[in-house]
């Protein structure tokens, strides 16, 4: 079942269907062509269609598994969101085709915009960056620009709790700041005297969830802003955990000046077995002047709305673009899908049963035996259960019993993140999960922790997999990235 | 409640094991007065019936006009199964592969990706996927600047035929790390690299974009081979369909490009309006763990049996943190697989089809457009399968007026227009633009055209 | 070769072991003079890309009209879930299930879909499909006879609101049997079966569909009860999604209906210009040996486990072959498929709401329609998603009217007008109907409306 | 995971996105409503999604596995030509909408018509029949009213080779006639002396397949013809084997009077799983008038062609309607677009290496030491194997080695049937399959026969499928055909 596309590879094979007419030679100089012939695959279309579909059978997905990954939001994908996203207009549309030809596409970019500055309570929006990852570069480069506007040009350090995505403190770098981390308190908020020792006139801003990805509203979060506010620097909101919070708070109530939104976790685009994603950025009135483009403007027209571009010269303080375009639009599209279906209420609700399947599952394991993170805490939309004490005790670690729910048929908690919480597991449900599932997914962990009692090791699970625990270290020390063929 | 699975029943029993007499209870924690209680600038919901109805209405409402733009994204035809496929739940639905042994479908399906755009790039290694072409030359370039530890200066070149959106994005994310990018002047003639070239103090790199942006085929090997005697990588940007034609990135010059990036949309991704789409980016051996990126390896389980996993990982963000080679995470997953697929459904002898269709279609409409008065090529030379013309009437103005006949007549290059017929189109279609745009150039006033 | 995988070496090695020296050599027990050289008939071969720009253009040709057609198949929305599972290559290239542990995905899903087709009709048993409502018809008339012993007459009776469409087919595939077909008497005034009745000799079974052809409700209790007592059985073809609202066949009348059929189309499955759409047949119990076509049964594997297989085949044309209860081998297996998941989507209430609001709809045009100059109801009394109305301007012309201005207005009962408004329609289309044919009945010439 | 959609039932659960918001109650008297609440399954969309993902990934398919059904030709069913004929025009257009907004689709239909006359040599084709056996039903219909119409009023047999498929006899019955079995001969072809025998003044007709589902090619076929048109019958030709001459040799040419396609079988529109299919007839010239409605006729007008339906009163003669509209109009598209894909030269090599990879299979399997049902004959597209000596000698039935396969995942060839050959598997591998997939299956029934020598029994295989051998017995003898929740 492992053969390669390359192993079905026969000279002279092909899905016939596929290629046009064939055609002469090309009119391209004898220098600057091609003499060899690359080994692509030469297979006939069944063949191509059967190793793939039997490929795809042998993962994990939303629409097969539960898939309790923290800080991932993996919730259901409506079907619709897909389908919509590819109706021959939208899929067809080119990029530099002239908004003439593209008003019922701009007008949807132009809502989504609208209804993401709605939710989180920010001034403007630009729907560019390509992930979350992208959205914070452009967060950070904003703040900066932000300073370097007035001025104030010594400001290069960025604060980071220790809990944060690893994406924070990188991203910190790539922009050239300098990352100060900063230490959790022990309730799960943040330490407030070591951000006042922290901050300061080198300060150009933090970093932060809040929730956190430690699982747990912080607080003090009116203080910190106004500590961080006070210092001369800006806050930054990290939205990967707005599915906890959205229509309840809004990170610009908070006092946030920026937030990047994972519109592949809380809008539901699909992560596609690794992406694409969309994380859009929202601004606080300090920064709308350096928004990255392309950025969808509505005006009236003869009585009727007109959507176009705002002009790169129009926003000549911008950051500047981001991608070759405008971004994943067919993911926005798919957001946008998504936002109209789940409507104002919804909006509301699904934070609600978000939090409420969080909570229950917590309090649940905790009732069977588990240990929390922040017992005290209510869980936002994922909390940590830590596995210290099964470790030392019963040599189960948190590897062997993500490892072991993939024999129950459950995709692994996020495990050994964030890093300050030993042997952790963190778990997010997700508002679309039924209380059936998380009861079984309850009897499942009650389960291994049982077995590990009466002795049994999971060192060697799964079992049941395609294959069994792979060589990670033989991996990285023998690195085999592509199929050469023998000779 | 849309997707909410709960009863009634369900919410009391499992707020009473929380020890909660309400939903609102579990925000206790969140200061009071941030809460809001509505949310006005979201419309109400509508059902999966009144959305569709919409969506579809908005996606007949710019028509289906004919397109002969190209600049960066290809109109090519995507054969049914790629997206059939691509869209399983399984594909579709499944996270980062961070659980190797049950995201085996994914991982050989990048493990096959990176051999086939290795093979096609002609260089060793690749990692699994960039977010897009552009933003893939600005992480080559901070990669460059790490692999090329000796050449201190920050200075990249680009060859004149490198997209400019793509050096605005690129400065855009590598600018703030003291990187500057500097262009190569060009032969006016030939709009490629000028014959005297000066590479001033010890360069990170030089980009080459082949084709170039304007439509040109560049002198690769002259190129890549004076880098390499002053110090400097090479970096290519290459559209991978034209690779089924043009000497691949790892073979020019004497030693090769050092480094590839491009945008993979033109292998099986639809236009959709710029996105989603994927940067591909391959390298040599020796530049592997400076890559950006996840990076799928094959190696062995418990009993021995092949099998897939992410590797590398001490390079990424998740473990490097602030000494991460960059802080991508979310990648194009998806579009690597549909990518895939396509490469798997087309074979090279496809590739080649489709690229040499491409090209003498857009031969045959250079040769009839350049028969219209006043419209003549802008550079000489050969080309893929884009080219830049110019017209003696404002290039804005005319694309409008063909605009508003439903034909999207090229790239507006300011002093010129760059257009590109793939292989989707016809010798009917390629008749049809040529003779309303000698409609639209008999018209006196452009604005009645 | 299109999906053709051999390379010439294939062919070659395969020749040598079969001992052949050309695959004519094949053939050549074939008497040569019936060979035939080419295929005139037949155009060349289009790739993909062509065939694909040709069915685009094709199905657009005709627009996108507002239809107002029902007769027997109606236009729903249809969750996007059904078609992209329904479509899966597992569900949509699979066989037959006669290898039942290879295929219980196609056997569980049918035992599913014969419990909820059961449960909506509130009859015991289901078969996994027949090809239409109008086929279904001609099998439960065959059945009935098969199963009322007693009556020998072959006459089957049918209610004055049995589609005539469905009548023609029960009298093309059922009529070389001895088996007559008989319209009861109409009451003018609502359409549906005349007051006084007469049975006539041991009927076989009489056929009432609800709602009737032209859309009115028939009173299914006093036909039903009148058909038993004169030794009929009772065959109800019922739309499904009227179910949700009206009465299910069986708890027609004091002992209910014997055997429900009707069109499943309703249920998820698109118009698609007539098919491929579904029958459904349920029956009581004691009638399932007379019953056609596959059922799926519930039963056990060699470890006691739970599974699904093809049951009561002694009653199929593959063991009894000529005394077969039906000829029917493939049936519309994976219509069914999407039907069970429209169904699990929608669930009992869902299905309510589908139909109520199909039925506001329609009460909503009706009563506007009324409101114009020469429009009234055909018939008194109560209604589904469908009624007939009189117009005083004949009907084909009217209808090419509207036609004309995309609208399709209903289905032309030569002298009424039988329209329906399902939940896809909104107030909007509602009035724009309404206001369109306002102008075309004011219009004298209606060719020129 | 055998668990039934109805078991996820909860009370007031739903797929809220699939409702149209909420209305009053409806208009409907008392007398009529319903009261009762049907069980139907209350479950959420992301259950639904999940529950007939997991489902579909239990059965067998040509994307997954190979499948040598003889007598079914599963080859492979091209992706573009499922879109295609779901194309929004195609599938949202009404079946009673009028022909003016109808001429795309009327068009392919038209082709279809003359591209099927093309490759069967008939003069005049009807796309109604929604599937073989209803074909059949149209074909024996219009035999009869062929004989009615001549006022030959006595012929009510239909003569059908004792190898026929059941549908054969069963649909002869349906008609009204009386059916006569024919015996085939030793070397496969039909018994001449005893067709003599059979044929006479009642004989209505005679049903054949050609090559037949013996797996060869009728060599008697023009003399059968001739004692059957010479005693006053007509030549049905079941189709259900086209694949094996398509574009070599036409039921027209060898002298039948009708024919029925299985457009599922040869032009690859999918099974679905047990369906749809489409039986479109064509007829000789005898059959003309006979014909079952609607068929599409095109003219021209204003220099354009248009296509509209021939009118029920224009073929006053029919055999009537079939099917509540024009029969399965999807499948139509689906098998149109493949045999444009396929063409002209196509045509005749799908028969070609569909003849090639049975005759390949078949000597491989020979040489390997399994019998052969015919082996002085060619293959036609698919052969039997008797396994009568390993049933005997080693205990290993076509059953055995069926379900043993499973576990090899190949799905099983056609078992027991044609009747007279004893423990038969009749295989059909189809075009679409390369060598090496023929090859490995080669080697699987190697393994197989082997392991049993060695005493191995396959009496409880399969082993690896999502149940064991299932008790049909007891299916038939409890019938458990639908769910009802227990109390
Ligand atoms: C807390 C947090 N921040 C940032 C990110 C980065 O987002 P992305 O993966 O879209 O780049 C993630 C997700 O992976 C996350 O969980
Ligand atoms: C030889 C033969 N004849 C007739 C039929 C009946 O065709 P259908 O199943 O489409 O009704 C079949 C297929 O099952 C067959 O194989």
């Amino acid at each position: 079942m492992k053969t390669l596309i390359f192993e079905k590879s026969r000279n002279g094979r092909r899905a016939f269907a596929q290629a046009p007419s064939s055609v002469d030679d090309a009119a391209i100089p004898e220098a600057l062509r091609r003499k060899d012939t690359p080994r692509l695959p030469e297979v006939s279309e069944l063949q191509v269609v059967r190793h793939y579909t039997r490929l795809s059978r042998q993962n994990f997905s939303i629409d097969t598994q539960f898939y309790p990954l923290g800080s991932c939001t993996m919730k259901y994908n409506p079907r619709a969101c897909n389908s919509l996203a590819l109706l021959p207009g939208f899929a067809g549309r080119h990029p530099l085709g002239p908004v003439s030809h593209g008003q019922g596409f701009l007008a949807c970019m132009y809502e989504l915009q609208e209804m993401l500055k709605a939710v989180t309570g920010m001034q403007g929006v630009s729907l560019t960056p390509m992930a979350g990852a992208q959205g914070e570069l452009a967060g950070v480069l904003m703040i900066q620009a932000y300073h370097k506007a007035r001025g104030d040009l010594e400001r290069n350090e960025i604060i980071v709790p220790d809990a944060a995505h690893g994406t924070n403190p990188a991203t910190a770098t790539m922009c050239g700041c300098v990352v100060r981390e900063l230490p959790t308190g022990s309730d799960g908020d943040i330490d407030i005297a070591a951000l006042k020792a922290a901050v300061g006139p080198k300060t150009a801003g933090i970093m932060l969830t809040n929730p956190s990805t430690l699982g747990v509203f912080d607080r003090g979060i009116v203080e910190v802003a106004k500590i961080v506010h006070d210092a001369g620097g800006l806050l930054y909101y990290d939205g990967a955990n707005l599915n906890a919070i959205c229509g309840k708070v809004r990170p610009g109530d908070m006092g946030f000046d920026v937030i990047h939104m994972n519109l592949h976790k809380t809008f539901s685009t699909p992560h596609g077995g690794g992406g694409p994603g969309s994380g859009a950025v929202g601004v606080g009135s300090r920064l709308l002047p350096f928004m990255p483009i392309p950025i969808v403007r509505a005006t009236e027209r003869d009585g009727a709305t007109w959507y176009d571009w705002i002009a790169e010269d129009e926003l000549p303080q911008s950051i500047g673009r981001l991608s070759g375009f405008m971004g994943n639009a067919g993911v926005l599209l798919r957001a946008y899908v998504y936002m109209r279906m789940v409507g104002r209420d919804g909006m509301r609700r699904l934070a609600e049963y978000a939090t409420l399947n969080a909570n229950y599952l917590q309090a649940r394991l905790r009732d069977v035996g588990f240990q929390l993170a922040f017992p005290k805490r209510r869980a936002s939309h994922e909390f940590i259960v830590t596995l210290k004490h099964e470790a030392r005790e019963i040599n189960l670690t948190a590897m062997d019993v993500a490892k072991a729910l993939l024999d129950h048929n459950y995709h692994a908690p996020t495990t050994y993140f964030p890093l300050l919480v030993p042997e952790c597991l963190l778990i997010e449900p997700t508002e679309t999960e039924s209380k059936e599932t998380l009861d079984n997914f309850v009897a499942a962990m009650t389960a291994i922790v049982t077995e590990a009692k009466g002795g049994k090791s999971f060192k060697e699970a799964p079992y049941t997999m395609p294959v069994r625990r792979l060589d990670d270290v033989k991996a990285a020390r023998q690195l085999d990235l592509a199929f050469r063929p023998p000779g | 409640m849309p997707f909410i699975p709960h009863t009634e029943d369900d919410t009391r029993e499992m707020l009473a094991a929380i020890g909660a007499s309400s939903i609102d209870d579990l925000f206790d924690e969140i200061p009071q007065q941030l809460l809001i209680r509505s949310l006005d600038g979201v419309p109400p919901a509508l059902s999966e019936m009144e959305i569709s109805r919409l969506m579809r209405e908005r996606a007949a409402q710019d028509g289906a006009p004919l397109c002969f733009i190209g600049a960066g994204a290809y109109e090519h035809h995507i054969p049914q199964a790629v997206w059939d496929i691509a869209t399983r739940g399984e594909y579709y639905s499944a996270y980062t592969p961070y659980q190797a042994e049950a995201s085996q479908g994914t991982l050989q399906t990048i493990y096959e990706y990176q051999t086939m755009i290795t093979e096609l790039t002609g260089l060793d290694v690749s990692n699994a996927s960039l977010y897009d072409g552009a933003s893939g030359l600005a992480e080559a370039s901070l990669m460059a600047v790490r692999s090329n530890r000796k050449a201190k200066s920050g200075r990249i070149l680009l060859a004149p035929g490198v997209n400019p959106n793509y050096e605005k994005v690129a400065v855009a994310i590598a600018g703030s790390q003291n990187i500057t990018f500097e262009r190569l002047p060009m032969n006016a003639v030939t709009g490629n690299a000028a014959d005297q070239l000066d590479a001033g103090t010890s360069p990170v790199a030089l980009v080459i974009q082949q084709p170039s942006f304007p439509g040109t085929l560049e002198d690769v090997d002259r190129l890549t081979d004076w880098a390499h005697e002053n110090g400097a990588l090479v970096i290519a940007v290459v559209n991978p369909l034209s690779l089924a034609l043009l000497k691949a990135p790892g073979s020019w010059g004497t030693k090769g490009a050092d480094i590839a990036v491009g945008e993979g949309q033109p292998l099986g991704i639809p236009l959709s309006s710029g996105g989603p789409y994927f940067g591909f980016m391959t390298c040599r051996q020796e530049h592997v763990r400076q890559m950006p990126g996840r990076i799928v390896g094959r190696t062995t389980d418990l009993e021995d049996n092949p099998g897939f996993t992410l590797t590398l990982q001490a390079r990424e963000q998740h473990i490097r943190r602030s000494k991460a080679t960059s802080n991508i995470c979310t990648n194009q997953g998806l579009m690597v697989t549909a990518a895939t697929i396509y490469m798997a459904l087309l074979g090279f002898e496809g590739l080649r089809q489709v690229a040499l269709r491409a090209q003498q279609n857009t031969a045959l409409l250079i040769s009839k457009l350049t028969e219209l008065p006043g419209v003549r090529r802008l550079y000489e030379g050969p080309h893929f399968h884009e080219v830049s013309i110019r017209l003696d009437r404002p290039i804005a103005a005319v694309l409008d007026a063909l605009a508003r006949r439903d034909i999207l007549g090229g790239y507006d290059l300011g002093d010129a227009l760059l257009v590109c017929a793939t292989e989707t189109k016809t010798e009917v279609d390629i008749d049809l633009y040529v003779d309303t745009l000698r409609d639209i150039l008999a018209t006196r006033d452009l604005r009645r055209a």
